[in-house]
């Protein structure tokens, strides 16, 4: 489904990454890999078509992802180092916004239920401001038990988590791998997620 | 998904309740800031009024222009909302929309009473609130454009204005010419249409070059 | 007595507007303010009591369970 | 009798005493007003100068005089509530502020009523007009201040720096508009009042005053009241308060 | 280590050097605007112009208030800063320090030659300088109060404004009287004088003021 | 050294902990631990002076922290959820800066050298704005390289950081503690820092 073919990325007067190429099918999950600054974030904003490559191409079901554009958006998610949340509004509500604005309406049951799961019962109605700081990445994880596209892009989404909150978003990426969804994601800890493929990109 | 915007953007402004009247305050006072730096004589005031109130105006929307899109920059928001199905363009609509609602809208409401410090006549007055009515959500639209390019850089908050005031200065001149020329007994229509063209020429290209704007800030 | 009618008395010598306009302004703020704090107060005790009995029923549960 | 002061700063105890006190400042203010209106229309003669308008004054010079109290003892009571940590009094401080921008509302409105006839003026850009708005503004800012907080600890002390800054500027404004104004123009703008007050119309202005003091009180009691349920609501002595009730 | 908070902002200002530009011509285009809104007879330009020029300052300075401490407070800076072992109250002085010199000195030094625009005499264009020079540290450290206190609260841009608008207002008074007074002729020094005692006291209250607001905000 | 007792956090209207009690002297480590929203922060806040305790008392060679003020700043040194560097700034100038304020100025030799230590040669003059994630971070810790500080206290230092770095970073906290240091450390990731004594604070 997702082909990335010859990818450069060229930040400054450096070169990242040159000759990537990989692919990505129904199922599969990919971890990119990478010291600090090896262009993990870089890679993965160029695979949402936030940033242009210096070279090569992305593909998304045989088209170029620039020319589908809004077709494309639709199909994805991306969680990327910045939360996306609002700090005076509460997390139901910045969970129901947000999904809204990924063209994905969900009724105030559904949200309740999804943050209840993420372990934020009971503190759903507070402002995300006084939240602490795992608590808030919560809050954005939460869009995941609610979206309904295929390809998820996860910037290191287990930072700041407890090891409980770790467990459980393995899990959700292991059900969501098993409805035939497709996940790349970063990350620089450890974490086992069961899957018909695992492939593995090392930068630098 | 449009009202999704415009309702989330007023949501936020009424959870701190005291957003839309500050906007509404910072208005009034600086309209009163105007003859306490200029004295007090009434002819010399009440010539002064129309210019006082629109450039206070067109201040007061330029200066929550920043919040338009920052905040949601700064917290990763506007990246989901590049990243959403629907047309940029149409979000920017919206998003100028309720800055319109938030900001534009008090103001057109409370200028005849300020007017009436400066000593207007009633017809004057009305010109006043038509001219505001017709004029500030132009001042959103061509704000958001600004606000857009502004995204991100530093001293955004004064940057913005360098880009934009001189594209309101149009508006001010025409929205502060209606008034005149109704206090000074001429008829002001010509004013006002002129203004209503702005308003729809605005409202067809604004958005479109707001959305263009983002895109390049964000990558 | 200062009124010889009350058409007189409300019309203030001419003045009717500007002194009614202040009366009953007047005694159209203090009317609001005071509605207003009855019904802060109101809507406040109204919660309070529905949070008292939500617990008190929780506590009831409690022990009897 | 030796009152038992620290025991009324406690909130819980402060309550019930507001709630015996209120009524008795509400009929107090009641019957001081009814007195009040009626030496206002009935009892007090026509100025021969201004007819009928000047009996504005029964009502402008009363909130006018409390919208600057008010101001001063909001202050004083924020800044017992910085210096000594005093919750309650804190919580009055926030009570007294609506009210206070409520008289001083009606401040400019009747003042302005009163200018159209006497001056010709809705407005004019007088030292005390002026200061009168600034004071406004200066209530709005605190409440609005006070609004945007969501931690009432905080709040409380924020607004009470907010409210000692402005009493330390409240006299440096009056003065300098007063100057601002003399320097331009002469005394095209004087309060016409003739310097013998008739006496009728002194005790009714006084009582008049006296009237609003006693609502003033008897409104920030009450309001005092609700902050202190508001904000204890998850207190001991609030579930018993409401087990009682 | 005061130094090093100013050289800090200063090095920050300086960095993106579009920063002091734009508050120069914010500055600039209000006070253009002006005749743009009000009309072009000389007279009532000259008589307005001590005001509107202040007016332009005031609203400069407090247009860049609300960055003195909020970038600070949202990348956790001003958190290292109230640990610092050196008293708060100096590092906020050294910031409205920085701030005055960021935003107000160019006013000061651009001033006379827009009120060239406005046909004011020599006389009358020294003791503007002189004036803003004395009054523009006023503005920062009045300021510094109002942003410490708005700091992270949202719409704190608008709200900052309406708490610092009115405590401005003995300053723009006696400004602009002092111009006023000098192109009328008159002697300015009492206008002057008068500023520079409100220099003195705020220098020694505002720091310890927005020192404990800044307590307060952060907690 | 550091002595902590009956300490009690009240958060909106819930209590987050209470009764606390601890000490520490030099040469200690101890490492809070707790789920999400636990209140580890609010402890390391309270412990900085940041924020007033509801309740209890902590004190610093016998004497209360509120009473001794700008003089305990200058025995501590706290890193927490966000970096505290300046985007338009450079890291070596961000270094220098942010020493400078906590009274310690250093010269562009040190600071080169640390932030070399820190695995950032060749990016000291970028703006700090262009690193990546984990480069920021690695700003912000290279502080700890320069600081005479004793008492360190870090709210997630790992976050975002690579397992090399994770590894600098032990190093750097057991070389501290050798010298006769203290430090006061949350994090949910594994870290093994070895230490004369190791106390563990379990919170909720
Ligand atoms: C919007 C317009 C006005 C405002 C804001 C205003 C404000 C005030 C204030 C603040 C005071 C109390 C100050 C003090 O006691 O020194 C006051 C007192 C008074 N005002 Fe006004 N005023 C206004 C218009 C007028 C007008 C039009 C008149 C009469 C022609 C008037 C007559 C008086 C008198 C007689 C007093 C009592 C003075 C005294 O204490 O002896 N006011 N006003
Ligand atoms: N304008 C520029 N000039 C030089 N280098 C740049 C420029 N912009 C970005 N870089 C470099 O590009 C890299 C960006 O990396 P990116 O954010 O993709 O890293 P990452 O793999 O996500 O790292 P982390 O694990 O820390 O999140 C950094 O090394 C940064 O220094
Ligand atoms: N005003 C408030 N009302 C209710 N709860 C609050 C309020 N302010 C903070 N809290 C709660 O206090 C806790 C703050 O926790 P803190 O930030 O100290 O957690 P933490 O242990 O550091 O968590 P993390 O591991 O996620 O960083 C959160 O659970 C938050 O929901
Ligand atoms: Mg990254
Ligand atoms: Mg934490």
């Amino acid at each position: 489904m997702l082909k990335v073919s010859d990818l450069e990325c060229v930040r400054g007067e450096r070169s990242l990454f040159k000759d990537v190429n990989f692919s990505i099918e129904a199922g599969e999950f990919m971890q990119v890999n990478g010291p600090n600054g090896s262009g993990k974030t870089s890679l993965l904003r160029m695979l949402c078509g936030l940033s242009m490559p210096a070279h090569g191409e992305i593909r998304w079901c045989g088209n170029a992802i620039r020319s589908l554009d809004e077709e494309y958006h639709n199909s994805i998610t991306y969680l990327g180092h910045l939360n996306g949340v609002k700090d005076n509004l509460s997390a139901l509500e910045n969970l129901r916004i947000s999904s809204a604005l990924a063209g994905n309406e969900i009724d105030e049951n559904k949200a309740y239920n999804a943050l209840q799961r993420m372990g934020l019962g009971g503190r759903e109605i507070l402002p995300v401001k006084i939240l602490s700081q795992g608590q808030r990445r919560r809050v954005t994880l939460a869009r995941l038990l609610v979206c309904s596209t295929v390809l998820w892009i996860l910037d290191e989404p287990l930072v700041a988590l407890d090891s409980a909150a770790v467990m459980l978003v393995q899990s959700i990426l292991e059900q969501h791998l098993e409805k035939g969804g497709m996940i790349v994601m970063t990350t620089h800890q450890d974490i086992n997620v069961a899957a018909v493929v695992t492939k593995r990109l090392q930068l630098n | 998904m449009f009202l999704w915007v415009i309702q989330r953007d007023l949501l936020l402004a009424m959870r701190q309740r005291a957003d839309v009247l500050t906007t509404l305050f910072f208005f009034i006072i600086v309209v009163s800031l105007f003859p306490l730096g200029v004295g007090p004589e009434i002819n010399m005031l009440r010539s002064m009024a129309p210019g006082v109130v629109w450039v206070a105006a067109l201040l007061a929307s330029m200066l929550s222009l920043e919040r338009m899109f920052s905040s949601d920059y700064l917290d990763g928001t506007l990246e989901q909302m590049l990243l959403s199905p629907q047309p940029l363009s149409l979000l920017v609509l919206g998003k100028a929309l309720a800055h319109w609602l938030v900001t534009g809208v008090p103001l057109v409401l409370i200028a005849p009473i300020l007017g009436i410090q400066f000593n207007l006549s009633t017809d004057a007055l009305l010109i006043l609130a038509v001219s505001l009515l017709l004029g500030t959500p132009v001042l959103s639209l061509i704000g958001a454009i600004g606000a857009a390019l502004t995204l991100g850089l530093r001293g955004g908050g004064v940057l913005v204005s360098l880009l934009v005031l001189p594209l309101y200065i149009p508006v001010l001149i025409f929205g502060a010419g209606a008034v005149e020329a109704s206090s000074a007994g001429l008829v002001a229509s010509a004013h006002l249409s002129l203004l209503g063209a702005f308003l729809l020429a605005s409202l067809v290209l604004a958005p479109w070059a707001a959305a263009a704007a983002l895109r390049i800030s964000i990558e | 007595m200062n009124w010889a009618s009350w058409s007189d008395f409300f019309a203030m010598g001419g003045y009717g507007f500007y002194v009614w306009g202040s009366f009953l302004v007047s005694l159209l703020c203090i009317v609001g303010e005071i509605t207003l704090v009855f019904n802060r107060r109101r809507t406040l005790l109204r919660q309070l009591s529905l949070i008292h009995k939500a617990t008190q029923y929780e506590q009831n549960n409690e022990t009897t369970s | 009798m030796a009152i038992n002061w620290f025991k009324y700063s406690s909130p819980a105890s402060f309550y019930s005493l507001a709630g015996k006190l209120t009524p008795l400042f509400s009929i107090t203010a009641f019957i001081l007003f009814v007195v009040g209106l009626y030496i206002s229309f009935f009892v007090a003669p026509t100025d021969f100068q201004q007819s009928e308008a000047y009996r504005i004054i029964f009502i402008h010079v009363p909130v006018a005089w409390m919208s600057m109290f008010l101001y001063l003892i909001m202050a004083g009571w924020a800044a017992i509530g910085l210096a000594f940590n005093t919750r309650l009094s804190s919580m009055i401080a926030t009570a007294i502020a609506p009210t206070g921008a409520m008289f001083t509302f009606l401040a400019l409105w009747t003042g302005a009523l009163w200018g159209k006839p006497m001056w010709g003026a809705w407005w004019v850009w007088d030292a005390r007009l002026t200061s009168e708005l600034i004071l406004l503004f200066l209530y709005i800012g605190f409440m609005a201040l006070q609004a945007a907080i969501d931690d009432p600890r905080r709040a409380d002390k924020a607004g009470a720096i907010l409210a000692l800054v402005g009493v330390v500027n409240i006299p440096i404004i009056y003065f300098s508009v007063k100057w601002w104004n003399t320097l331009h123009q002469g005394a095209t703008v004087s309060l016409t009042q003739s310097p013998k007050m008739a006496t009728t119309m002194l005790t009714g202005m006084l009582i008049m005053s006296l009237a609003c003091w006693m609502y003033s009180i008897a409104l920030v009691l009450m309001r005092t009241r609700t902050i202190i349920l508001e904000r204890e609501r998850h207190t001991v002595w609030v579930s018993e308060l409401q087990g009682a009730a």
